[in-house]
């Protein structure tokens, strides 16, 4: 019988696959997609607790997860395309404008 | 004059506000105006205290932010009378005795923003308007030290600032302790120290508190071994910045002990005798020998006073009327001691721009009036009877000699080896014959500088023959602190080893 | 049959996704992510949150793939991207170690088992009419709050990847003129 | 009364104010005579007191309070006592005497009216000590003289430092550090003692301090007394704290003859005296007292007999005389101290002052081996200088023989015939080098001539000044009956038993005769020329005699460079390499973790998502750990 447990586990796995895009990965584009590989980690463990505890909570929580991930995308590629024009390419490795 | 003590704080600052647009060249007289008004009304408020009312007087009460206890409090007793009458005293001289610096405009209204926050730390009676005074006062001195310093100016006066800024946010969360469980105790928050009197602390709180509070007012004081930002910031900073910082700035943190220490933790004071005997003691013998073997004499009398102001803990931590009395005198005496030897030093760095003795020799036969009123000076702070020091250091020493005999032998070396350094700065200086060629031709006192000392050596001698008017309103607060500590004592031994005089038993 | 699905979504969504982070070519690694996100929504739908499922379909894979895929035009999108990895170990190592820690801190809870549902699903509803019922009341500010931001999030995406491409434009011509003329 | 007793309190104040005021500019013989006549006041103040003393009984005045803390109330109180009243005599005599004879002898000096502003001040501080009515008083005055032997010590402070073989003082400015340094540390004895007092009698006064000597414990007793006798060691030079005596005679002869002859120096004498109810109270450490008294006597008798420096020779005789005078009242004979304090202080001062005239005749050359045959150009000086010489040996009928041999009766009334021994060879040996001095002074061959002096006499003023000094010294011991009868009204009467009086005449003639066969050694050694032996002046004994016994030496080597060293190291090692650095090290160590720690600030994002990523791990693992405390 698969228990929560088992959900919270491949949750906790996906968040560290997208935990390691973030850090791996210099293209902003690539990681674009991780942060969402990770933010759906969290929606599977939001879904997961809420059917097993039968609280609604937890899915009004992954709602608005997806809809703040949804305007994230929109607000983060218009920044993006800005950048892309700007410095022509989407290599982190080439932003040091924040050196201290 | 019902809120004589708000006018004394805040008469500086408006007045150094309004000095802005006061002229270049009438500021000279515009601060000593201001300092002399400034002088007056501390000297009214002595002579309106009641002697003889050893509680707080003058008191004046406004809720700031009641929801947190914090009210502007403020109130003057015997002990902190008389700091506040230096206060007014040693500005005023300092500005009279200032030379020709840049920027004297800036100096002066430093100099007044400083009075208030000296003033303020001596007259409030709530924790918070005190810790914003304590801290406040830092401010000008950093800019003082900052700006019209010697070589290594930026070093000293950072190091000045973050040393003693560590030590009262230490101090910061031992009130913060204090007035939670002050809440917790009454149901209501309070940062009233009056109200902090009547708390009575379990023993192990007390003994936590007692050293925040103790490493906020050692560094001030600076007792060994948080002592080493002194010779910095008075090596480096312009004389008046010297004169004010030994004069008053150190005393806030003796103060701090007879204010706060003591009669908020008296079984911890008991407790922690000791140690901070021991610190005291280090404190009188190795300056004393650091001061020996320096070849500066501004250095020299920079060590000295902290030498003097391990006497100064002695008496503190004596728990009798003699020694506290004695102690809070020195603290006076130490001031305008002190005071007068850096406005000396200053005098003959305005003319040689050395202060090294190894330049010197000699100087008694070029500039007798230097020569006799720095010699009146050094017997002072050497602790001649008939002089000021005396009486001060006599009382201290008196005092702990309750406490431990064997160690009041071993700070009252303080008075060999306080001779010994004196004296071999004033042999290096002042005798032999004259050696070096400029300082044949260096001219003796002049007028202002005169006018600067002369009223110190006044105040040395009077104080020294007569100190009866200052030292019975003292000795009234004291008497009273002390009734009161024997009462508040939880320990048996704390109230053996305090000792209440026998003229206040049977007054009972 | 449920064991199966699980099984078999989970193993899939960690490959699709380990694809998508270690992929080269980011056609792939959207690809893999899409197809993820899709069996996600199996995921939700195994857990009966339909209406969630449905969002995710939705919104996931219909908007947000499709506006990486518009974005992906005005990046050179097709070729593979070169980046310097540094120490795989540490990157590694330190996804390895949160992901043990984060499973033994998600485990920890459930097998305690001491959560309390605060607000419990409505009996007799099916999910989306729980949802509704829930969102529309309890979460309707929120919600609102939520509208705004999409709307505040859409006009700033549109202005964002619009207004400057004018401005690009203008200031690319003259640097290609002066390229020209530098030729 | 009162009026007399500030009369003869303020007078010297007030001369001293008036002569400070011309202090910086040149001489003026108004300031010289102003103080002298002052000074007169003072004296004869201070006979009426005496008399009134005599006649009526002891005065006492309260001026006003002085320190008032606590428990603790101090006035400035005077009392005069018999004991006080002779003190006040003597001193104000002497220092009458010695104002008038420094018109003269510092007449050609720039700093003619600091001088006087100096002498009366000490006056005033020595006047202090021994009118007041309380231990603190006693104090002031106590630490006054100190300040005024310093200042006039240091008189001629511009003078250069030498080495030790050159001056064995170093200089002016050196031995009046030393001096008042040497005080310091005795007077924090004293203050120990004084501290003692405060907390067991509650008063300094010395009426209940004295009525409450029967309550205290034995113990305390004896510390306090010794503490007290350690203040009085420092002030009376007694061993190991008498080196500074011998160096004070940088200082002008008349401050030698005034200070470190007559008056302050016998300030300890005068304590021990005045605490007599306190140390009759513990023989022991009377007997200590007298021990060190003893021991001083013939430790500094020994450094003068080979010594070549004129002053010195006579300040090594004061200092054997002081103990001579601790032996006695250490010994329980109050009034015999107090006795041969005011014989010494008469013959001691004459003494100096002839001293004075020499120097001034000699331009103030002090090498004794390079004098000679001066009583033909200074007859008067010599018949001074015969006078006081005779009246220290003790010969009969002057001043010493009745002062000194009744110590030695004490001495061997108390059958401590080891301290009587000592006295009397001290007593052979002082006869020795007094005439060892006068002989190579006045007799001998005109050796000054090799070296161009040109001696002559000092005013006539100055020579009728000294005539006072002269009588006295030659007829005080005539009233010895009187002496006693009068200072025991208030000192403990000192009978002598039996035996001694059997034995008083042959005490007398052995004493007389070991002082005149010393006299008659020196005859024979120096009345016709000086006689060296190069044998025995390179002789191990001679150089440890001549050198002080290395003490001052030793002194240097064992304290002063020692502490001077470790100054050093303490400021420079310890304070600036441990103290300072782990302040600054402690900022170092913020400023260079925040140094490295900006690195991670390089402006990659890339790796700034690592930090994250490692920061947010940690707080997992804090989130674990706590989750598994709990």
């Amino acid at each position: 019988m698969i228990g929560l447990s088992h959900y919270l586990i491949l949750s906790a796995i996906l968040f560290s696959i997208g935990l390691v895009g973030v850090i791996r990965r210099k293209n902003l584009l690539m990681l674009f997609f991780a942060t969402e590989i990770m933010l759906n980690a969290a929606n599977v463990a939001f879904a997961a607790i809420s059917s097993y505890y039968h609280d609604l909570s937890g899915q009004m929580f992954a709602f608005f997860i997806i809809a703040v991930a949804a305007s994230e995308v929109a607000v983060g590629l218009g920044l993006l395309i800005v950048l892309y024009k700007k410095y022509g390419t989407l290599d982190l490795d080439n932003y040091t404008m924040l050196e201290g | 004059m019902e809120n004589i003590l708000s006018v004394l704080i805040f008469f500086p600052l408006v007045a150094a506000l309004l000095g802005f647009v006061v002229r270049k060249e009438s500021i000279r007289v515009y601060g000593l105006t201001v300092a002399a008004i400034e002088f007056l009304l501390t000297l009214w408020l002595w002579f309106a205290f009641d002697p003889n009312n050893a509680g707080f007087q003058f008191i004046e009460y406004i809720p700031l932010v009641s929801d947190f206890g914090i009210n502007y409090y403020l109130g003057v007793d015997g002990i902190s009378l008389f700091l506040v009458v230096m206060t007014g005293l040693i500005t005023l001289i300092g500005i009279i005795g200032l030379g020709d610096v840049k920027r004297l405009k800036n100096m002066i209204l430093s100099l007044l923003v400083l009075e208030t926050a000296m003033v303020g730390v001596f007259v409030s009676l709530d924790a918070i308007v005190f810790y914003l005074f304590w801290e406040f006062s830092l401010v000008p001195m950093l800019y003082i030290i900052g700006y019209w310093g010697g070589e290594r100016r930026l070093y000293a006066a950072i190091k000045f600032f973050l040393y003693t800024f560590t030590g009262s946010l230490i101090m910061l969360v031992g009130m913060l302790y204090v007035a939670y469980i002050y809440q917790s105790v009454a149901g209501v928050w309070s940062f009233s120290i009056t109200d902090w009197y009547a708390l009575v602390l379990p023993i192990s709180v007390q003994k936590w508190l007692f050293w925040a509070f103790f490493i906020g007012f050692a560094i001030k004081v600076p007792m060994f071994p948080f002592h080493t930002w002194l010779p910095y910031a008075h090596g480096q900073a312009p004389t008046i910045g010297s004169v004010i910082l030994a004069a008053v700035l150190l005393k806030m943190g003796t103060y701090g002990f007879v204010r706060f220490s003591l009669p908020m933790f008296p079984d911890a004071s008991v407790a922690y005798i000791l140690p901070v005997a021991v610190l005291a003691i280090i404190m009188i013998i190795y300056t004393a020998m650091v001061a020996y073997a320096q070849e500066d004499m501004k250095q020299v009398i920079a060590y000295s006073s902290i030498s003097h102001m391990g006497v100064i803990i002695l008496g503190t931590f004596a728990m009798n009327a003699e020694g506290i009395t004695g102690s809070i005198f020195l603290m006076l005496s130490h001031g305008i001691v002190s005071g007068a030897l850096f406005l000396l030093v200053g005098v003959i760095y305005d003319r040689r721009h050395t202060k090294l003795m190894s330049e010197f020799g000699g100087l008694a036969a070029v500039m007798p009036k230097y020569a006799v009123i720095f010699g009146i000076m050094l017997m002072a702070s050497v602790g001649l009877p008939l002089t000021i020091g005396f009486v001060g250091e006599y009382l201290s020493l008196a005092g702990f000699f309750r406490i431990s005999p064997i160690m009041t032998l071993l700070g009252g070396t303080s008075i060999i080896l306080g001779a010994i350094y004196m004296l071999s700065l004033y042999k290096k200086s002042f005798f032999g014959p004259v050696t070096k060629e400029e300082n044949k031709k260096l001219t003796d006192l002049n007028g202002r500088e005169l006018a600067a000392l002369v009223p110190l050596v006044a105040i040395v001698i009077w104080l020294g023959v007569y100190p009866k008017p200052v030292l019975v309103p003292i000795d009234n607060s004291v008497k009273a602190l002390v009734t009161f500590m024997e009462e508040k004592a939880q320990t048996p031994e704390a109230k053996a080893i305090i000792h209440v005089s026998t003229s206040t038993k049977e007054a009972k | 049959m449920e064991t199966f699905a699980f099984y078999l979504f989970s193993i899939l969504i960690i490959g699709l996704f380990a694809v998508t982070v270690l992929s080269r070519n980011v056609l792939y690694a959207m690809t893999s992510l899409a197809a993820g996100m899709v069996l996600i929504s199996g995921l939700f739908f195994l857990l009966g949150a339909d209406f969630l499922g449905v969002v995710q379909l939705i919104v996931y894979v219909g908007a947000v793939m499709a506006l990486y895929a518009f974005a992906m035009m005005f990046f050179d999108a097709t070729s593979v991207i070169k980046e310097k990895n540094s120490s795989a170990t540490t990157v590694f190592l330190l996804g390895g170690l949160s992901a043990v820690l984060l499973v033994v801190i998600f485990a920890a809870p459930s097998i305690g088992g001491n959560l309390q549902p605060l607000y419990p699903s409505p009996d007799g509803a099916s999910n989306p009419q729980a949802v509704g019922l829930v969102l529309f009341t309890k979460y309707l500010v929120p919600f609102e709050v939520a509208a705004v931001m999409l709307l505040v999030a859409m006009i700033a995406g549109i202005i964002l990847a619009g207004k400057k491409m004018e401005h690009r434009i203008t200031s690319s011509e003259e640097e290609n003129s002066g390229e020209k003329e530098m030729k | 009364m009162e009026t007399l007793i500030y009369t003869a309190l303020f007078a010297p104040l007030v001369g001293s104010l008036f002569a400070a005021m011309f202090g910086m500019s040149p001489k003026t013989l108004l300031t010289g005579v102003v103080t002298s006549l002052l000074l007169f006041v003072s004296f004869v103040a201070s006979v009426l007191l005496l008399q009134h003393v005599m006649a009526v009984g002891p005065v006492h005045a309260t001026l006003m309070d002085w320190i008032v803390a606590g428990d603790m109330r101090i006035p400035f109180g005077f009392s005069v006592d018999e004991v006080t009243a002779v003190m006040m005599v003597v001193v104000t005599l002497v220092s009458t005497v010695v104002h008038i004879y420094s018109n003269g002898y510092m007449e050609h000096d720039k700093g003619f009216n600091r001088f006087f502003s100096y002498l009366s001040a000490f006056v005033f501080s020595m006047l202090v000590l021994v009118m007041s009515d309380n231990f603190l008083g006693l104090f002031i005055g106590w630490e006054g003289v100190g300040v005024c032997s310093w200042l006039l010590i240091g008189f001629w402070y511009h003078r250069k430092d030498e080495s030790r073989d050159v001056n064995p003082s170093i200089s002016p400015a050196w031995a009046a550090n030393e001096a008042f340094i040497m005080n310091r540390i005795a007077d924090l004895g004293m203050l120990i003692g004084i501290f003692l007092i405060y907390w067991n009698v509650g008063s300094l006064q010395y009426d209940q301090v004295f009525a409450s000597v029967g309550q205290m414990s034995h113990g305390l007793l004896v510390a306090i007394g010794i503490f007290l006798f350690i203040g009085a060691m420092g002030k009376s030079a007694q061993f190991p704290l008498h080196t500074w005596l011998a160096d004070a005679m940088e200082g002008p002869t008349p401050v030698s003859a005034l200070i470190h002859a007559a008056t302050m120096v016998t300030a300890g004498v005068y304590l021990v005296i005045r605490a007599h109810p306190l140390y009759s109270a513990i023989p022991e450490v009377g007997y200590f007292i007298a021990v060190v008294g003893t021991f001083v006597a013939i430790f500094a008798a020994s450094m003068a007999l080979v010594n070549r420096d004129l002053k010195r020779i006579i300040a090594y005789s004061t200092l054997s005389q002081l103990g001579y005078m601790f032996a006695a009242a250490g010994l329980g004979a109050y009034w015999v101290a107090l006795f041969h304090l005011a014989a010494h202080a008469f013959f001691k001062a004459l003494l100096f002052l002839g001293a004075g005239n020499v120097m001034h005749a000699m331009h103030d050359e002090l090498d004794i081996f390079k004098m000679g045959g001066l009583k033909k150009v200074m007859g008067w000086t010599y018949a001074y200088m015969g006078i006081a010489s005779l009246a220290l040996a003790g010969i009969w009928p002057l001043a010493g023989f009745y002062s000194k041999d009744t110590i030695l009766e004490v001495a061997f009334n108390e059958h401590t015939y080891g301290i009587w021994f000592v006295l009397w060879l001290t007593a052979g040996l002082t006869a020795f080098y007094s005439f060892r001095l006068v002989f190579l002074t006045f007799w001998s061959d005109e050796r000054y001539k090799e070296y161009g002096f040109h001696p002559h006499e000092v005013q006539k003023y100055v020579l009728w000044a000294m005539a006072p000094l002269a009588i006295l010294a030659v007829i005080f011991g005539w009233w010895k009956e009187e002496f006693m009868a009068f200072v025991t009204r208030l000192l403990p009467a000192y009978e002598m038993n039996e035996h001694t009086h059997h034995m008083l005449g042959v005490l007398i003639v052995v004493t007389l005769a070991i002082a005149i066969g010393g006299i008659v050694v020196a005859y024979l050694m120096y009345h016709k020329r000086l006689r060296r032996n190069p044998k025995i002046e390179a002789s191990l004994p001679y150089r440890i005699l001549s050198n002080q016994y290395y003490i001052p030496v030793f002194y240097d080597k064992a304290f002063a460079k020692p502490y001077a060293e470790l100054s050093d190291i303490a400021w420079k090692e310890i304070d600036m390499q441990v103290v300072d650095a782990t302040v600054d090290g402690i900022a170092k160590i913020v400023e260079e973790s925040g140094d490295e720690s900006r690195k991670m600030q390089n402006g990659n994002l890339s790796d700034y998502l690592k930090w994250m990523a490692a920061g947010a791990l940690i707080l997992a693992v804090l989130a674990l750990v706590a989750a598994l405390k709990s």
